[in-house]
């Protein structure tokens, strides 16, 4: 163990241990939504990301953009995030939805057990991966390079660059957003009552149909946006990507409580910043391992997350 | 998922009850002056005393220092306004809530803080407010489980098919057809318990219950979603119940039934004991009519 | 009061025997036969099973099964672990209701156990012999079972599938990454099982896969047999009341601590014996093989199959592990790429369509089946 | 008629739940459905709620045929639901559970008018405003979802025996409230086991045995039937 | 050269089948691709030559897991018709593969099997035409201390045998110039590579030496890149190939050092380079030469009349063959002659292309 390296590099990793879990925080949505209203692990979110991360792509090689071409003018690189932002979200949009129309709808009115629509999920999952796997041949994806990191202030050997926090404070301003979305409203109100008696929700004029479609179109929507950063941080993509970071994301969803929104914002940033540590203090090749040593150790003392399960239940 | 809820523990702990299984924090019992065990608990005259019990959810005291008694054969009758703490009471006694404070001795031993399943081998059964089966289990696999609780069938003997296990399979299936046929709902035995009719489920959860072999049974509002003709045939089981030799607490809004069946009452309001005694006391206890039953009993 | 109510036992099964003689199909006519045709067909089943080596010979139909990039008893005898595992998971999984996605985790303590006692590779030293490890292997996969269920008998559903991922996860890390373990460098020279033929030739040798399948096959059958007397048992009905809810099952007076841990140890029994058999005929092993895609592979399988069916977990166990390996070395016609490499993707899309049209499974539990055929007609509301 | 069951048929399965039921509400009735247990009453308010879809036959509801709509929509159009088991949601508080009654609605002083209402119908509701719904107790979830079903202002309320695991007290309470909202101008559609009340305050009734209607007429009428009273009335 | 007029000869020696063993699907099916491309290159060229589809290619896809390579081991021999074999491409499938080769007696040639105890085994039919990992390590860390004299190096693999092997040997190399060292994921196990990274740069490393394949490597160097890092890449023969600079970006990838037991192919001059470009439209990648070579082996052998396996096995162990990468001769144990072990640093250039950078010592 190496105490010595923890402390020395302790703010360096504090702020890349943020970064990713911004990004896994807001992947980690997506699981949370779904599973706080249909009690099902949507497998197939992890492929909902990475479409995400591809779509930005094209949409950026379609500029003429691959990774060895120069970083464009300060208004153009604004104008290609947002771009890139658009595409994401709108591939991740549809294909959640499209996940949702041919994986899960028709189980769903077929009364299927739950366990049928894992199955299904994994299928899905499998299915888009794989083809772009075949598509892309295996091989990565490069970014084009966009954003030219530069540190924005410097504490001791902490160095916090413009993308870093681009990518945090991106992350909570959407969490914040869709917190708010599904507390005050009236749809947000809608999802909680499906999840908690979909046929009493029935009674009570509400289109189930709509407000699952809604709850994966969000889920999509975050994603979509996990994906632009992840791209923009990680710089390549590949046809497993989504699968790799999924099971993080989804284990953060747990460690905050799955189904809480709130709760996979701290399990992402907790999960962020652990592996961070943990890599530092045990070696990389335990990071992984760390972070499931962390979530069971968290279970037995609470066994529902951190923050608890709440969508489907108590108050979000 | 279209189910009718059922109201599970787990839920209930959303606000801040402790259900025993996640008692984390050292859930002491304190006894507030319990009681000494008396003589006649000792000879088995007594067969429950609850003792004292308060039982607090944040702010909500749903039983504050109730006390009573069961004598061995006899049926009871537990009735109060809605929220009286009625259904928190059976929680308390079968372990699915821990007591803030007090006792609950059952055969003259402490039963707080035991296992759920120990205390149902022990000899008390229950049933459920809002039903709870095992919803895709057949009505005759349902019983069995309740049948299983005396069984001794290991896993191995189960996995190596010894005597034991044919034996106790036979008895255990034979006995939960007749309790079926018993409750009147033998015709539906292989029917998965989700896709019977409200009334139906709570006839088999009586069975399941009564599977265990109890030596208390506590029916929590047994004749809900029961018409009077059927009420008038469960009072009679009920009876039948008693006449095998099991106590009953019953639990039951329907005053003609708690009259007609019951030896002896209690009476809570909002988690206090307010009366104890005969039918025929009770029913003439003012403080029982202002509480509960308005207009004396509608006769009809 | 039993003795009360039993004045005429009457022996009132009829309704039961009833539900089941409803359904129809194959299974509906296998139902209904005596206890004695029944036992014959399975004895004749098991026979063919004996048999399907040999499959190839069989004019015509025969060609269309076997194997073709794959050597056909290879490709059996990982039919025969994954069915194993399959019907390991399911006694997890479709019994108890104890939703693992880290199954391969015991798979992969038996055979490292195997490895770690049996190979020169080892720090043990010990080069036992391979049966010899057996034992051992089970029963270290058995005692990881209950170290798993330990911990997590208070967790719920799905946070039991997140832990036991995890589980997995970290079982495969600390074989990458421990020196002990030798990580992908893995255990070479793991001995086989032992046994000489007649001229003296050694049973179970490296070029044919045959015997390893006839093996594998054997112990299947003592698992389906020990598996289907705990089903229909009490043990078997407590499972099935702690997967329909857990509290009142307890309050019925199920163990459900001791209940839920025998399911994990058996399933980590099962799953341990599969992982000895792939390192009895592989003869190396390492890391590389205890991927999660293993794990959820097989729930793949016992669901597809369907859930809490014997006889559906073999099937699906056996269509996990045949349908990639049959894809292997076919052309595809467009592109004319080995179709291989889509096997995961056209997986992904068979998948799909089977859970859609049979939500239940292929062979679906009795009891699922019913359940889902009164189901499925009270769809929600036409929309 | 502001209600009209046509020959309706309902499958569970291979379990036919209804075999042909016919009958109707008017405009401003009370319309009670009795029977024994599994006789089809919760089944046919779930057929006229839309929770189950009917195999055959036709389902009009104010002159429009609704036999094919969707559930939600149905509220929308005037149809409420108190269900059989009162299928609250457990998670939201009693006061969420409220407002969820009004989902469909808008109009935000109408319906914290309604709520002032409910809560003077069931002041324990009032008392545990912030109580989840889960953790109340049997006879107070029988009045949260009575009362929520109130809040979407139906042109028909169907109640799935209202009165079950209420108190004595209540029980006078419930069917004094029934009455007071149809004069108000709701119609309602009433399954109870508790015959005698039920029949003493409906305008009609329909006797349901295995699926089928078997008996109809005013309340008075079945309550003087000699089998009706045999059958659901117990010897009184 | 048999002259390809003589159709006698020709048909006589034909009718054959070579094998190709190795990953072609599967997360490292990149590596398995280069090698079986090089392989099907020769003997497109011979069967040219000869006019007519005299030798056919076997293809056998083993996706490079141990697991799956029993099978499929099984299902060449059972081919009688194939005589030879290029292959296994790594080392763990060779552990479980070469056992059935062995039994069946058909003779392999590994273009790329790199693990030093393979020729531990007493295989008979069992030869490799490069280096183990023992000559390659020496050789790049040799590189960083004396041609790049690098004071601080930074050492990290990715716990492939391959790679932690080669890893170990360079640490061993490099002494007290080693400041840190780290273990990632295996290749397809992680994209993030954030961690690494920081102890990296915190090091003061000048020099990171990385032991695994090129996907990974290009990862890491483009996020080093992206951290500022202006330190140098150094790592084995796993990353040379023109996907690391795919991974990493050109710029980024530029000044990349690989060190290879091979030769430049373009130093033995011909138009191997050219020719595989031409054919498979992509340029040869790791390995590509070496298995274009042991496939020509084993054709030369089988022109000379050598037509079961156990002459063509009885050929290789005898014969010494000069082909474009390197001279080629086998010790009794299947290791490649000692005398014709040739290590080279390349060097990545601002195309992404592999450039000989010069022959490094191997000891
Ligand atoms: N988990 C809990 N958290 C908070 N309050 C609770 C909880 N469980 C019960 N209560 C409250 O405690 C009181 C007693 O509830 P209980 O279920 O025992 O009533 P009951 O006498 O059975 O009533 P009913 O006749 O309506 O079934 C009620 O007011 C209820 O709201
Ligand atoms: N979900 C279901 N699946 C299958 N069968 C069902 C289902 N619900 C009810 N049934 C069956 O349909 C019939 C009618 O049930 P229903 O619930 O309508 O009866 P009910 O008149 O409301 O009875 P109760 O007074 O017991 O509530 C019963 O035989 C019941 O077993
Ligand atoms: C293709 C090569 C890079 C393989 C590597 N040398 C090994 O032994 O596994
Ligand atoms: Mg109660
Ligand atoms: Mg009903």
């Amino acid at each position: 163990m190496n105490f010595s390296g923890l402390i020395q590099d302790f703010g360096p990793l504090t702020i890349t241990g943020l970064a990713q879990g911004a990004i896994i925080a807001l992947f980690a949505l997506g699981y949370t939504l779904v599973y706080g209203v249909l009690r099902l692990i949507n497998f197939a979110h992890s492929e909902v990301f990475l479409l995400g991360t591809f779509a930005c792509i094209w949409a950026w090689e379609l500029f003429g953009l691959d990774q060895n071409t120069a970083i464009p003018s300060v208004p153009a690189v604004i104008g290609l995030l947002v771009l890139g932002l658009v595409a994401a979200i709108v591939l991740s949009g549809v294909t959640a939805l499209g996940v949702e129309f041919i994986a899960y709808r028709p189980l769903r009115k077929r009364n299927a057990p739950p366990l049928a629509f894992l199955i299904t999920a994994i299928g899905a999952s499998l299915f888009i991966s794989e083809t772009m796997g075949v598509i892309t041949q295996r091989n990565i994806r490069a970014v084009p390079a966009l954003i030219h990191p530069r540190d924005v202030f410097v504490i001791g050997n902490m160095h916090v660059t413009n993308l870093q926090i681009l990518i945090i404070v991106l992350a909570l301003v959407m969490m914040f957003v869709l917190d708010r979305f599904i507390n005050s409203s009236r749809l947000g109100r809608g999802i909680r009552a499906v999840a908690q008696n979909p046929d009493s929700a029935a009674l009570m004029g509400v289109n189930k149909g709509r407000v699952i479609s809604l709850v994966f179109l969000l889920g999509g929507l975050m994603a979509g946006i996990a994906a632009v950063m992840y791209d923009l941080k990680v710089g390549v993509t590949r046809f497993d990507a989504g699968f790799l970071l999924g099971i993080e994301a989804f284990t953060a969803a747990v460690l905050g409580g799955i189904g809480n929104l709130r709760g996979a914002l701290v399990g992402g940033l907790l999960l962020g910043l652990l592996q961070n540590y943990a890599a530092s203090l045990f070696g990389t090749e335990w990071l992984h391992a760390a972070s499931f040593v962390l979530l069971v150790l968290i279970l037995l003392v609470r066994p529902t997350g951190l923050l608890g399960e709440s969508l489907g239940r108590a108050r979000a | 998922m279209s189910e009718p809820h059922i109201e599970t523990p787990q839920e209930a702990d959303a606000a801040n009850a402790r259900p025993v299984d996640q008692a984390a924090p050292t859930g002491k019992t304190t006894a507030v002056a319990s009681t000494p065990v008396s003589d006649e608990e000792r000879s088995g005259e007594v067969l429950l005393v609850v003792d004292n019990v308060t039982l607090r959810f944040g702010g909500v005291v749903a039983l504050n220092e109730v006390s009573f008694s069961l004598r061995k054969g006899e049926i009871f009758g537990l009735i109060g306004p809605n929220g009286a703490g009625k259904t928190t009471c059976f929680n308390a006694m079968t372990g699915v809530y821990r007591p803030t404070s007090g006792g609950i001795r059952f055969q003259g031993e402490s039963i707080v803080g035991k296992k759920k399943h120990e205390i149902t081998r022990g000899g008390i059964a229950r049933t459920f407010q809002n039903v709870r089966l095992f919803p895709e289990m057949t009505a005759l696999e349902n019983v069995m489980v309740g049948a299983d609780a005396h069984h001794k069938t290991s896993v191995i003997s189960a996995l190596f098919r010894l005597p034991r296990f044919w034996r106790e399979e036979r008895s255990g299936r034979d006995r939960s057809l007749q309790l079926l046929r018993f409750v009147g709902i033998h015709e539906r035995a292989g029917e998965v318990a989700r896709n019977l009719s409200y009334g139906e489920q709570r006839r088999l959860e009586i069975a399941r219950a009564l599977a265990t072999n109890p030596t208390l049974l506590c029916l929590d509002e047994p004749a809900a979603g029961f018409n009077p003709a059927e009420k008038e045939d469960l009072l009679a089981l009920i009876r039948k119940i008693r006449d095998t030799g099991v106590t009953v607490l019953l639990i039951e809004h329907d005053m003609r039934l708690v009259m007609g069946v019951t030896d002896r009452i209690v009476v809570l309001e909002f988690g206090k004991k307010i009366a104890e005694g005969t039918p025929a006391e009770v029913r003439d206890n003012p403080a029982v009519i202002a509480a509960y039953l308005g207009v004396p009993t509608d006769a009809a | 009061m039993t003795e009360a109510t039993s004045s005429t036992p009457e022996q009132t099964p009829a309704p039961a025997k009833k539900a089941k003689s409803d359904s129809g199909g194959v299974r509906g006519w296998f139902g209904r036969q005596s206890p004695v045709v029944r036992g014959v067909l399975m004895v004749v089943f098991a026979a063919l099973a004996f048999l399907l080596p040999y499959v190839g010979e069989i004019p015509v139909i025969g060609p269309q099964i076997v194997t073709q990039g794959v050597d056909w008893p290879s490709a059996l005898f990982n039919m025969s672990y994954y069915v194993l595992l399959a019907l390991g998971l399911n006694v997890v999984v479709g019994f108890a209701g104890l939703l693992d996605l880290g199954y391969v985790g015991f798979f992969a303590v038996g055979a490292y156990t195997v490895a770690l006692l049996t190979s020169p590779d080892s720090v043990l030293r010990t080069e036992w012999g391979w049966l010899a490890a057996v034992p051992v292997g089970l029963a270290v996969a058995m005692v990881s079972g209950l170290i798993l269920g330990w911990p997590t008998l208070r967790l719920r559903g799905d946070y039991l599938a997140i832990v036991t991922l995890g589980f997995a996860e970290i079982i495969r890390i600390v074989a990458t990454s421990t020196e002990t373990l030798r990580g992908d460098r893995g255990f070479a020279d793991i001995p086989h099982p032992p046994g000489t033929l007649a001229d003296g030739k050694p049973m179970f040798g490296v070029a044919d896969a045959t015997p390893y399948y006839w093996l594998g096959l054997a112990v299947i059958i003592l698992v389906i047999l020990a598996v289907r007397n705990l089903d229909r048992s009490r043990v078997g009905r407590s499972w099935l009341a702690i997967r329909e809810d857990e509290e009142a099952a307890e309050i019925m007076g199920v163990r459900t601590i001791k209940y839920k841990l025998w399911a994990f140890a058996i399933g980590a029994f099962i799953g341990g014996l599969g992982g000895v058999m792939f390192a009895g005929e592989q003869g190396f092993m390492n890391s590389g093989t205890f991927v999660l895609q293993f794990s959820i592979l097989v729930l793949a399988g016992v669901v597809m199959g369907g859930a809490g069916n014997i006889a559906g977990a073999i099937l699906g166990g056996a269509l996990i592990s045949y349908i990639p390996d049959r894809l292997r070395g076919i052309e595809d016609p467009i592109w004319h790429t080995d179709l291989f490499g889509f096997r995961f993707a056209i997986f992904g899309a068979v998948i799909i369509a089977i859970m859609i049209f049979r939500p239940q499974g292929l062979i679906p539990s009795r009891r699922r089946a019913m359940e889902l055929k009164d189901r499925e007609k009270e769809v929600a509301p036409i929309e | 008629m502001l209600l009209e069951l046509q020959d309706v048929t309902l499958l569970y399965g291979r379990i036919q739940a209804l075999h042909g039921i016919s009958l109707n509400v008017g405009e401003g009735e009370i319309v009670a459905l009795i029977g024994a247990n599994g006789a089809g009453k919760s089944t046919t308010m779930r057929a006229i709620s839309g929770l189950r879809p009917v195999a055959q036959g036709s389902i009009k509801f104010d002159g429009e045929d609704i036999t094919k709509l969707r559930a939600d929509l149905r509220v929308v159009r005037g149809v409420s639901q108190s269900p059989e088991g009162r299928g609250i949601f457990p998670g939201m508080t009693v006061r969420e559970n409220l407002e969820m009654g009004a989902y469909t609605r808008r109009n935000r002083a109408e319906i914290n008018q309604d709520l002032d209402r409910a809560f003077s119908l069931f002041p324990r509701l009032k008392e545990r405003e912030k109580q989840v719904g889960g953790t109340m107790s049997g006879g107070e979830q029988q009045m949260l979802a009575v009362g929520r079903a109130l809040m979407s202002r139906p042109k028909l309320l169907l109640l799935d025996e209202p009165s079950m695991g209420l108190a004595p007290m209540l029980i006078q309470q419930i069917f004094d409230i029934i009455v007071e909202i149809n004069q108000q101008g709701t119609t309602v559609l009433l399954v109870e086991q508790n015959a005698q009340q039920a029949l003493s305050r409906a305008h009609r009734a329909y006797v349901l045995e295995t699926g089928r209607i078997v008996k109809t007429g005013t309340g008075a009428e079945l309550l003087t039937d000699p089998s009706v009273k045999d059958a659901y009335l117990g010897v009184a | 050269n048999s002259d390809s007029g003589s159709d006698d000869t020709a048909s006589g020696n034909c009718g054959y089948k070579l094998a190709f063993f190795g990953a072609l699907t599967g997360p490292a099916a990149n590596l398995g691709v280069n090698i079986e491309q090089g392989f099907e290159l020769a003997i497109n060229q011979y069967n040219e030559k000869k006019g007519s589809d005299c030798i056919t290619v076997a293809k056998f896809d083993s996706q490079g897991d141990p697991g799956v390579a029993p099978g499929v081991a099984r299902n060449l021999v059972a081919d009688k018709k194939i005589i030879g074999i290029v292959g296994p491409a790594f080392s763990g499938e060779s552990e479980a593969a070469d056992p059935i080769f062995e039994q069946a007696g058909v003779p392999s040639i590994s273009p790329s099997a790199t693990r030093v105890s393979l020729s531990a085994n007493g295989w008979k039919t069992w030869h490799r035409a490069v280096a183990n990992d023992d000559a390659q390590g020496p050789a790049a860390g040799n590189y960083i201390k004396n041609v790049m004299k690098a004071e601080k190096v930074f050492v990290a693999d990715d716990q492939s045998a391959y790679g932690a092997g080669l890893a170990e040997v360079v640490k061993k190399t490099l002494g007290t110039a080693v400041v840190a060292t780290d273990k990632t994921e295996a290749d397809g196990k992680q994209t993030d590579f954030s961690a690494l990274v920081t102890k990296v740069v915190s090091s003061g490393a000048t020099a990171l030496f990385y032991g695994g394949y090129y996907q990974n490597a290009g990862l890491i160097r483009k996020a080093l890149t992206t951290a500022g890092w202006k330190g140098t890449l150094v790592g084995g023969d796993g990353m040379k190939d023109p996907g690391l600079a795919k991974a990493a970006g050109n710029a980024a990838a530029t000044g990349t050092i690989v060190t290879c037991p091979c030769s430049p192919p373009e130093k033995a001059g011909g138009t191997f380079v050219t020719d595989y470009k031409a054919k498979w439209n992509v340029d040869a990648g790791t390995y590509s030469d070496v298995a274009f070579d042991a496939a020509n082996f084993m054709l030369q052998g089988i022109d000379a009349g050598n037509t079961t396996v156990e002459k063509l096995n009885t050929y290789l162990g005898a014969t010494e063959y000069k082909g474009i990468a390197n001279t080629y001769k086998f010790t009794p144990t299947g290791e490649l002659d000692p005398k014709f072990i040739k290590v080279w640093a390349f060097k990545f250039d601002a195309a992404g292309n592999t450039i000989a950078d010069q022959e490094v010592p191997a000891v």
